[in-house]
């Protein structure tokens, strides 16, 4: 066990240091720019100096480094350090980029990854309907191939970044005579167009981070089309499996546990502050446990992926077990929040910034966990099928349940 | 021998889920909660009508004369129907009244409130979670100045019941100009909240408040568990309802034996807890001894038990649950209200540690 | 609500209570008789009076009363201040005395009620398999019918009181070519034969409460058999609710409750007693929330039974309560051990009868609960169809799982 | 950047899995149960010659000079293999007089005891649950006299550490006529304890034991926690084979949902909980700020898991893992002695939060 990174890796931070120091905040005239502009200056830069964007080709807008884990680790915590700009967070850098680059034509590659990376191009996700649920694949939302065109019929659900996406990735259903699975297909449209209709969609909290989308022949062209007809499916599980990893991290977890040590620090109880509360600091540390698993948890991967190695059990226990640190997290949140979990979520309680208000909202989410990335049942359907080996249920349902994994 | 209810308090409860279901549907309720009015004047009358307002005052002042076990019948209607407005510190100001008053305030309050129509609130809780009459710091006498915090239904309030330093009561009336309610933002829009800011506010103390006070917010805490009761049994009747339509994999999502286990420990659950507020309302008046300890008990475990099942109905739900559109949130929000109003079950229970000679 | 009996019958407890005043406990001579003895003609007396074995007709030694849940109940209460002798417990009297009044020929009657009722029969239940588990009804012990008796092969577990009874009743399946519920029929044997052979079963505590029995060519007559051939599944259910009933009770979880307490008030903490201890308070009151319930939910049914009408979800719940009861206990007991957790059960601590060393025995035997009376997957599984209505699994497992429900 | 383990811990560990596997398989350690021996000496002279007994102790002194990660290794395959033995107090006793001894002490004792040629106990506990150096209570001196608790493997021992007042260590030999062990009826057979009569013995003072004595309990701590791990994964193991070959209603038991989802909560608790005693033990010579709070963590998250998981195990057996025959019992029974022996998990955690500076 070794938590050095060597000194090759050493002077490699060093180099960073440097360039950071250089290069952030912008100085001069340029430190008058807009935020975004400045960001957006900055991130050149640094994926100039081969920073950004690593795995993505120079010519696409990135700056194609060979994989290397432990200078991406690296990255994070100096860019984090001096809180710069990190590559762009969203599902366009995220998981359009990757697919893109795996299953895209040159042409689609040159067309849309650039200007995503750039954060000109903002996409949202058309994935789930409201009769599908957990058995995505059941999905009925479809595309007819008329002409030049694919003529898209039906809805979706869940669509977030809704309010800023100029397109759209979708699994439409294009081969109605095939399989669940092998009818399917990815295609990219334009969201600014008029078979298509965007219902915003109200949490229980009150905000709106999701939409409803509504498909009235809604048009896009036939080579907008990722990977072959009906090869949807398949296109769309790299991305998934991207997208539980980005869940999975041990990271998160520690971040609300911080919010939460600090909200027991500035609680008070019968003239006390909770966290002096023998009770509240002996539930911390029992927390505590879970969370510091979850941490070393992810080192282990990190390790493990370094050296080729296969991590086993855990990247299939991660994400379950940060949405049940997170609920935890939420169930002790409320118990120090007292009165003040009366007060709507982000509501200012006695005209002070507390912070107290933004738990409920916290509460209220750690109920959503289950929509992004699979439902926790069917987690634990497949951390005992693929982990634990054990026999896949004899119903018709089960095969589906596992192949629909989300 | 009989641990029920009886033949008048099944035909009341069965007269209110009609008339509830009436006249507040769950689609009126989310009328209410979306524009945050919070008070329908026309089911405030109705139910005035039908004599719930006075249900536990004496007969001489307009009232039933009846028991807190028939008001608890009341609230846990409301917790099964999610019934917004103003019924808990209603009924409880006029039992602070009844209790702690002189004969001249009884006569002056009671008949009006008894009726419906003249409308009491309570302004309890201040800073720091003091809901407790031992915790009340805000100085008694002719007038008052300080602030209460999260009084339910403030506005438009013709009275309220104020908690004042040593445990004792007393009445301000609406109209006061030394009053000002402060509207706060809640998660709960069926049972606004406001916080009140008294500057010399005029005052009249009752006369018996100190011993007015611990029962009524007995009282309370059993109304609240029976809100719960009813609350948490509407959440799993949800899930079960909606289990037994949604399909998933070509079936039914209530045939997965893990769905089926979580609605069954939802059942486990909250099921059994209704002899709690049962017994601790029956110990108001006939148990004594038994009456704070059952109280405390009730309100702690059928809160913690709302919010549990409460939870699982959203998570049964799937993303569904999780919208503005799906009724769950009603009940959530109001397992929120429930858990935290007059103290958090935590509080409740370390009371309860306090009172039990466990020696025994 | 009213929990006062009414002046009619608070006469009949005047009348127990002189009854109880003048024969118990015995006197005179009768005094220095043995426990056993005192006991036997006390029960007699008692049951001659009316109070005991009340459904049982007086020509089968019963007292032959109509039914009365108050009188029961006073006579619950009066007996037990008294401290004096109720019916014998037991497989005897409580399982195999009410199957023969419901489906027992006037022979089977008049042979084995009044001695059982008397304690001179001792019986033992042939019901579980170790092939069979929660799938009862798959059970493989065979009977066949040779001349005027029925010959037994195969093996029974989980079968107690072994150690004391002259007569087993069982489960076997004497129609092999019927369904798998049609084809067993409830036999009574005795156990005193040469084809029998009891081995006794150690249990994780290292007592042996339990033992197998394997019968090789066992014989027991023709006539031996209760109900028809093949309806021995429907006579057992009758059974099994009872058993249900008796599990079900809120008695137990109020005594388990009670002994907690007195060992949270007997361990000392860093110089205090447990039971002074703010988070092991908390937690006692939290468990109390439960252990009322359970004892009010048996009130609930209670009055429900008085007064004929249907108690609904609540008998299905209360077994399952009663386990999670019990297991929360014995949790909470663990940590008041501390290091005495250490010693075995039954083992004596420091020389002195401080009794936490039954407590290893209770934390042991609440992971024993579902052995009787269904385990607790099952249980849900019935609470979930039959008391909420969901929908029957589809796979053919699920019938069966239903039917047999221990 | 490697949060692993080292090339050779998993030779040690696959090794050691190969030779308990064939030395100390499931059938001996329930003879050994049985027989209540706790002590094979055919099994200790095996693992002595594979040098796990000097694992941990200076090169100089015939130990193999490596770390406690490597002691740890080997004791979360103990764990793994339920393996009966004085292993636990033999690494600690002979890490004190390492950490704390006087030269003359080592030379004397530690070849001894890397080559397992002479064996060493712990005699902490006193009563009331004193596990800790701070609260020992026994007058030190040259002659000791007092009772210790829950002595591990006292008979046959040549030495016992023995923790002394003001939280020092004394050495007394097992042959000291003022010795009088006292054999308990203990849960885990394979660890027998007993108690320890102290009358007047001769007793050596580790010059720096006061130092010595909580280094070694944090040593314990971590190995106590590497135990629960590898036992906590064995009770998985076990439920999940078993869950593939029993059947029940003509089916594997392992189809139902339920169960499924039961195993799966099993392997969330117990696996990615192995990182926590991996850090303690790294944190023991390379992160000395954070090693006691890492360690108390680790042995009371990693002990309660244990148990969990045995208890699941034991339900997941159904009526068979309630027999004296199912080998389930050998791990619930561990998990048992791993959450009490040193203090248990709620102990830890009160000292986990006195130490933790919240505010950071």
């Amino acid at each position: 066990m070794d938590f050095s990174f060597g000194s090759e890796y050493e002077a490699f931070r060093e180099t960073v240091r440097v360039f950071l120091g250089e290069n952030w905040p912008l100085r001069g005239e340029e430190a008058d720019l807009s935020e975004s502009e400045r960001a957006r200056r900055f991130r050149r830069r640094a994926t100039e100096a081969g920073y950004l964007y690593r795995n993505i080709p120079r010519r696409f807008g990135g700056s194609e480094q060979p994989p290397d884990l432990l200078e991406a680790q690296i990255l994070r915590e100096e860019f984090g350090r001096a809180r710069a700009p990190m590559e762009l967070t969203g599902q366009g850098p995220q998981m359009v980029v990757p697919t893109l680059l795996e299953w895209g034509t040159e042409w689609q590659q040159e067309r849309f990854i650039p200007k995503t990376v750039e954060g000109d191009y903002v996409w949202c996700q058309g994935y789930s309907e409201p009769g599908a649920g957990s058995d995505l694949a059941s999905l009925q939302t479809r595309g007819e191939r008329v002409g030049d065109e694919w003529v898209i019929h039906g809805q979706k659900i869940w669509t977030t970044h809704w309010n800023r996406a100029q397109y759209m990735f979708a699994l439409v259903r294009t081969e109605p005579d095939a399989s669940k699975h092998e009818g399917i297909s990815y295609l990219l449209l334009e969201m600014d167009q008029p078979g298509i209709d965007v219902r915003p969609l109200k949490q229980i909290t009150g905000a709106s981070e999701f939409a409803e989308v509504f498909f009235d022949g809604a048009r896009t062209p036939a080579d907008w089309i990722v990977g072959e007809r009906g090869q949807g499916w398949r296109v769309s599980r790299s991305l998934l499996k991207h997208e539980r990893n980005m869940l999975g991290s041990g990271a998160r977890a520690q971040g609300l546990f911080r919010s939460l040590i600090r909200l027991a620090t500035r609680v008070e109880r019968q003239g006390h502050k909770a966290v002096d509360d023998p009770m509240v600091a002996e539930k911390l540390v029992e927390l505590m446990g879970y969370v510091r698993s979850q941490q070393y948890s992810s080192y282990i991967q990190l390790t493990r992926e370094l050296q080729g190695g296969e991590s086993g059990l855990l990247p299939l226990l991660n994400k379950i077990g940060n949405s049940n640190i997170a609920q935890q997290i939420s169930s002790i949140a409320l118990s120090l929040l007292g009165s003040d979990s009366l007060l709507a979520p982000g509501a200012n309680p006695r005209g002070t910034t507390s912070g107290n208000e933004k738990w409920m909202n916290q509460f209220m989410g750690s109920l959503g966990e289950s929509i992004a990335g699979g439902t926790s049942n069917i987690q634990r359907n497949i951390i005992a099928e693929r982990g634990l080996g054990l026999p896949r249920q004899e119903s018709p349902a089960s095969k589906d349940e596992a192949g629909g994994e989300r | 021998m009989n641990f029920d209810l009886s033949e008048e308090q099944r035909l009341l409860e069965s007269s209110l889920d009609r008339f509830l279901a009436e006249r507040c549907p769950v689609a009126r309720v989310r009328e209410l909660f979306d524009s945050g009015e919070g008070l329908d004047e026309t089911l405030w009358r109705g139910l005035s009508e039908l004599g719930v307002m006075g249900l536990h005052l004496p007969e001489e002042y307009g009232g039933s004369g009846l028991e807190l076990l028939d008001l608890a019948v009341v609230a846990e209607a409301f917790g099964r129907h999610a019934t917004p407005g103003p019924f808990l510190e209603h009924v409880l100001g006029g039992l602070a009244i009844a209790l702690g008053g002189s004969e001249e305030q009884r006569s002056r309050w009671l008949p009006g409130l008894a009726s419906g129509e003249l409308r009491v609130s309570l302004a309890l809780a201040e800073g720091e979670d003091r809901w407790q009459p031992e915790q009340w710091q805000l100085p008694g006498g002719a007038r008052v100045s300080g602030v209460k915090e999260h009084v339910p239904h403030a506005s438009g309030a013709d009275l309220f019941v104020v908690g004042l330093h040593g445990g004792t009561l007393g009445l301000v009336e609406g109209s006061d100009p030394g009053l000002r309610g402060e509207p706060l933002e809640i998660l709960d829009r069926s049972r606004p909240l406001s916080r009140l800011h008294l500057d010399g506010a005029g005052c009249d103390l009752l006369p018996r408040g100190a011993e007015a006070a611990p029962r009524m917010r007995d009282a309370g805490l059993v109304l609240l568990a029976a809100d719960a009761c009813g609350g948490g049994i509407a959440c799993l009747d949800l899930a079960v309802a909606y289990a037994g339509t949604r399909e998933q994999f070509g079936v039914k999502i209530g045939s997965f034996q893990a769905l089926k286990h979580q609605l069954a420990d939802m059942a486990i659950h909250i099921h059994p807890a209704r002899g709690l507020f049962w017994f601790a309302a029956h110990a108001f008046e006939h148990v004594p001894e038994e009456s704070a300890v059952s109280a405390a008990l009730a309100k702690a475990h059928l809160t913690d038990r709302f919010l549990d099942v409460a939870r699982a109905s959203v998570e049964a739900h799937g993303g569904i649950g999780y919208t503005w559109e799906c009724d769950v949130q009603f009940w959530l929000k109001r397992a929120v209200f429930d858990r935290a109003f007059l103290g958090d079950p935590s509080c409740h229970r370390r009371r309860v540690a306090e009172q039990m000679d466990w020696s025994e």
